[in-house]
């Protein structure tokens, strides 16, 4: 097709499509006073049955925590496509040379941006183990943090070389500790049926109210989260990194 | 003004679907992908929102008061995690089509006819 | 609804209109990383800590990071690419 | 002694039962995990023989739960959240014979894909092996579960590792943006069931199908609920590749590697059209029945359109992969007619024709993958007369021409009986030359492409047309390989063989025809799920009529016409007026992501707008 036509196509069927959004959306409660009897009821038992003060956690990792479980093997399996995809390396690009080491001379960053970048590092350490550890009572949980520590070995190698970078993230162990949270997800709901209840049933005890171990099973499966999240991002940022990614191949 | 959340998710996908239709290079493209999934954010935003409710967050408030709905919530975040994720593969598909043919222009690309 | 609440929405859907009218690449990944934070910004608003919180370190750092590294990649192929016809 | 020994060993099977039905999921994820973290320790014969294992339990459970569910279907709800007065908060699965049979099936054809893996891809890393049982975790999941947004994970699971398997070791230079077309057009279907699910949530606070269903029943059934029903259905119907979705099939099949193309047509398309059964049965039969006759023109016309455009772009291809690919989307074009016929004749047909098409394609693109491995291409016309020697992909290829045609006994047959008997009866006689259409072509597209490529009929150099499909597929293994190694044929013979024998299996149909009432039975399984009341449907007591002769007709008609194209030297030089519409139709199928993108709005536009106008 022509550009022409394409766009032509494109903006009837997008005519056809608005009219459809119309109709559908117009007969929508305004939005506000949507009535949601399933959010109220979760509200009202979260903190009595599950000892939890973030209802959006326990939703996630309680009440509904199959649908989280699906989701981190999301996660899982993109990381894993992505480092496939990336690391294609058998085969020489089309315009074949040997020329690499050229264009990886980056200019050293300034001494600001390092120190900088240095003094940031432990301060996204903390506020990321702060957030993975405190999903269960405001906001935050084992993603949001994982995201936040996976930035730490950014940080580094905006600061330097890759040499540091390497010893905070040794490849292998990255790639076994994102295995290994998404395993620990399957292994605590496997507990749980073996002590009798169904799968991800939160058997635990459930804690004092507001503390850190509150919640039963949930501190438990944003641990295991959290690393997950953290080694997928540092892995799928890595393999766009490509220099790192043939080091690793050795 | 209620329905104004509907139109702006309404507009974000159809807008969104436009860009991936012109669009004229593939990173653009898989980032006009994620406009159409931030329609779906808005959308499911506007829905668990009750006006002059808090968050669902029991620690300043007494448990069991009235406050909007969680479950979209935990929709929501499902959602961005799904995006993030397919993002990248998208953008790791479209680097290696790059790296095979040299150009991320959709209308360039003519491997595949018939 | 209030009116902050009109107005984030009024600019989140200009800031999506604009990520796709941005044909550019990189100033694109600038520009979503702007939308990602209006977004979390939305979200906020609309009474949405957790998911803001996603939002900003998904939409406004890592897919942005995600972006601009790509970027670079299809550069430097490119480069390579040119050199070798 | 004895007393104890019987005692552990029934609380053994007890406990057995009560993770029974987590475990389709379960096994293959946990595998996954379990190899991409020893990914360095695990030499790839070992993540080879991890994977064949957690296959086999996954087919296991899900057969075993597929037989304790035809009794009355299984209801597992986890996290202990169980329904409560009718309401419901946490996630369950409600398993039914169809869809344990669907888990099941994956799982086996997923095995079938890893044997035939073994020494496909000599340089493949053990992720490969973590990211296909992530999708057969993925696809198990989505056959189970019912609840809406829980499909919707397994869905973006399942399509996640899609993608990426589909972008691996593909050693063509420039098709690549097969997998991209893929990858986009599917993850714009997944957001607009989003935004179905977010209609509907906003109507039923509820995201369990049964409750769902059962608000909604008490509901108006205004335009909300439609344009909910067309988001949602559109957004599966894009992974089940009917026209106008079905652009991205062909390109992902010509892209994607061998085996993972067997799981693709075999299965994965396959799940889209559950997910449509499933949801209407479940979700919207409650509120929308009376318009139940219009449901099923709308349906009925997409199926014949996707039928027959499909069957004829099929015959039009020179590339053995994307061949097989548009008899897949034209076979997809019967089952949704099947399914679109909404009753239990037609839905146990389309079970059958699912199982049956599965089998054999699977077998015919093991064997596409055989005659790559030893010839280096799968491009008919460089192919011509060099297939002499691989005697087992000859006759894979001949056996599945004549399963594509619906012979006797295969699957195809029975479940295209059962279908036409069922169109029949609601005066829809017209569909079974629709059928012989399909089956007859896409049938004489695999003989004509065998009799080229390994007897050397017909004209070496193809029609004008075929020329423009230029092949694509290069090499997935390396160098030349002068035998066929026995990982390679087996599969695949076991697969035809069980394809073509499939409707011999006894009680087989009856079963099919007991588990779609059930599986029809919306308020009977709204009960069962919410308040756990035994399904009481009472099984049909139609007889099944055997037609025999239609599958024989079509084989002859298919033999004819193959025989017919390849004896006229292929119809050389095309008459311009004849063929400028086949043409216009190649071309637009271009591989342009913008241009299947609009054709998806409209989809989606036309869909919608032809739901909302049913009820005025």
């Amino acid at each position: 097709m022509t550009k022409a036509a394409r766009k032509i196509l494109f903006l009837i069927s997008a005519l056809l499509l608005a009219c459809v959004f119309w109709l559908g959306y117009s007969q929508m409660p305004p939005a506000g006073f949507v009535p949601s009897t399933y959010g109220d009821r979760v509200n009202q038992i979260v903190v009595p049955q599950r000892h939890i003060t973030d209802a959006v956690t326990a939703v996630n990792f309680d009440i509904r925590g199959f649908d989280t479980l699906g989701e981190e093997f999301i996660l899982f399996t993109s990381v894993m496509g992505v480092v496939l995809l990336m690391r294609w390396r058998k085969e020489p690009i089309r315009g074949d040379h040997e020329d690499k080491a050229e264009d990886r001379r980056v200019p050293p960053p300034s001494d600001a941006v390092r120190v900088a970048s240095v003094l940031l590092v432990p301060a996204t350490v903390l506020f990321g183990v702060y957030m993975v550890t405190h999903g269960q009572l405001t906001p935050g949980g084992g993603f949001q943090g994982g995201v936040i520590l996976a930035t730490a070995p950014l940080l580094l190698y905006l600061a330097g070389t890759f040499g540091q970078f390497h010893q905070v993230a040794p490849l292998r162990m990255v790639a076994f500790a994102e295995a290994a949270g998404a395993a620990t997800y399957i292994f605590i709901g496997g507990a749980c049926l073996a002590l009798g209840g169904s799968f991800l049933q939160n058997l635990l005890p459930l804690g004092q109210i507001g503390s850190l171990t509150s919640g039963g099973i949930v501190p438990l499966i944003d641990l295991g989260v959290g690393l997950e999240v953290c080694g997928g991002i540092v892995l799928a940022l890595l393999a766009f990194l490509e220099e790192l990614v043939e080091e690793k191949e050795e | 003004m209620n329905f104004l959340p509907y139109l702006v998710s309404a507009w974000l996908f159809l807008i969104g679907l436009y860009g991936v239709v012109t669009s004229r290079n593939l990173v653009h493209l898989c980032i006009c992908v994620g406009v159409i999934q931030s329609s779906s954010y808005v959308l499911l935003l506007a829905i668990g929102y009750r006006i002059g409710r808090p968050a669902p967050i029991f620690i300043d408030i007494k448990p069991g008061t009235p406050a909007v709905d969680p479950v979209v919530q935990a929709l929501m975040l499902t959602d961005i995690v799904v995006e993030v994720t397919v993002m990248a593969l998208l953008l790791a598909l479209a680097v290696q089509i790059h790296k095979r043919n040299g150009t991320l222009d959709p209308n360039q690309l003519h491997a595949i006819k018939g | 609804m209030t009116p902050l609440q009109i107005f984030i929405l009024l600019f989140v859907a200009a800031g999506g209109t604009g990520v796709v009218l941005t044909r550019d690449p990189a100033s694109q990944a600038i520009v979503v990383s702007f939308y990602g934070f209006l977004l979390s910004i939305l979200f906020f608003v609309f009474q949405a800590p957790d998911v803001a919180l996603s939002q900003i370190v998904v939409g406004a750092v890592a897919l942005p990071l995600m972006i601009l590294l790509a970027l670079a990649r299809v550069k430097k192929q490119q480069r390579e690419y040119d050199k070798g016809r | 002694m004895q007393a104890n020994l019987f005692f552990g060993l029934s609380l053994v099977w007890a406990s057995a039962r009560s993770w029974l039905p987590v475990l389709p999921v379960i096994i293959p994820l946990f595998t996954a995990s379990l190899i991409a973290a020893l990914s360095r320790l695990l030499s790839q014969r070992a993540a080879l023989a991890l994977s064949l294992i957690a296959a086999f339990f996954t087919a296991s459970a899900s057969l075993s739960l597929a037989r304790i569910s035809l009794a009355n279907p299984i209801v597992y709800w986890f996290g202990g959240w169980s329904a409560q007065g009718g309401k419901t908060l946490g996630i369950s699965f409600a398993i039914d014979p169809i869809g344990a049979g669907l888990a099941a099936f994956a799982s086996t054809l997923t095995f079938a894909a890893l044997l035939f893996s073994a020494r496909y891809f000599d340089t493949a890393r053990n992720y490969f092996y973590g990211l296909v049982l992530s999708f057969l975790a993925g696809m198990c999941g989505f056959a189970l579960t019912a609840d809406m947004f829980n499909l919707f994970v397994f869905f973006e699971l399942m399509s996640a590792a899609a993608f990426a398997l589909c972008g691996q070791k593909t050693e063509d230079p420039s098709s690549l943006q097969g997998s991209l077309n893929f990858a986009v057009t599917n993850t714009i279907g997944a957001y607009s069931v989003l935004t179905g699910i977010g209609l509907l949530y906003a109507r039923t606070s509820a995201l369990n199908m049964a409750q769902m269903g059962e608000t909604l029943a008490h509901g108006p059934r205004d335009r909300l609920v439609l344009a909910a029903f067309a988001f949602i259905i559109c957004g599966y119907l894009i992974k089940a590749a009917v026209v106008p979705f079905h652009f991205w099939l062909a390109d992902a099949h010509a892209v994607a590697p061998t085996p993972i193309c067997v799981l693709f047509s075999g299965v994965m398309v396959e799940l889209g059209l559950y997910a449509v059964a499933r949801i209407y049965w479940a979700v919207f039969h409650p509120a929308l029945h009376p318009l139940l006759p219009r449901l099923r023109l709308l349906f009925l016309t997409i199926g014949v359109a996707t039928a027959i455009l499909a069957g004829i772009m099929c015959y039009l291809q020179r590339n053995l992969k994307r061949l097989l690919a548009f008899s897949t989307i034209s076979h997809m074009g019967l089952m949704t007619i099947g399914i679109g016929l909404f009753t239990a004749e037609g839905l146990a047909g389309t079970v059958l024709y699912a199982l049956g098409h599965g089998l054999i394609k699977a077998a015919l693109f093991l064997a596409a993958g055989i005659v790559l491995h030893r010839l280096q291409t799968v491009d008919e016309i460089e192919l011509y007369g060099r297939g002499r020697e691989t005697r087992w992909a000859a006759a894979i290829f001949l056996l599945g021409a004549a399963g594509l045609a619906g012979v006797p006994p295969s699957g195809l047959s029975l479940g295209s009986n059962l279908i036409h008997s069922s169109a029949r009866e609601i005066g829809f006689e017209w569909q079974k030359w629709v059928s012989f259409f399909a089956a007859a072509i896409t049938a004489a597209a695999v003989f004509r492409a065998s009799a080229r490529v390994f007897f050397g009929w017909g004209a070496p150099a193809g029609t004008q047309r075929q020329r423009t499909s230029k092949s694509e597929a290069k090499t997935e293994t390396e160098a030349g390989h002068h035998h066929t190694p026995v990982w390679m044929w087996a599969p695949a013979i076991v697969l035809i063989s069980s394809g073509l024998l499939l409707g011999t299996l006894p009680g087989l149909a009856r079963g099919a025809l007991t588990a779609a009432a059930r599986f029809e039975d919306s308020a009977g399984y709204a009960a069962h799920v919410l308040a756990g009341v035994p399904l009481q449907t009472p099984v049909p007591n139609t007889g099944i009529a055997g037609d025999a002769w239609f599958g024989i007709l079509v084989l002859l008609a298919a033999i004819a016409f193959s025989g017919l194209h390849l004896l006229s030297k292929g119809f050389q030089p095309p008459r311009k007026p004849a063929v400028r519409p086949l043409m216009f139709l190649q071309r637009l199928h271009s591989g342009h992501v913008g241009d299947y993108v609009a054709f998806l709005t409209l989809g989606i536009g036309a869909f919608g707008a032809a739901c909302i106008f049913l009820v005025h």
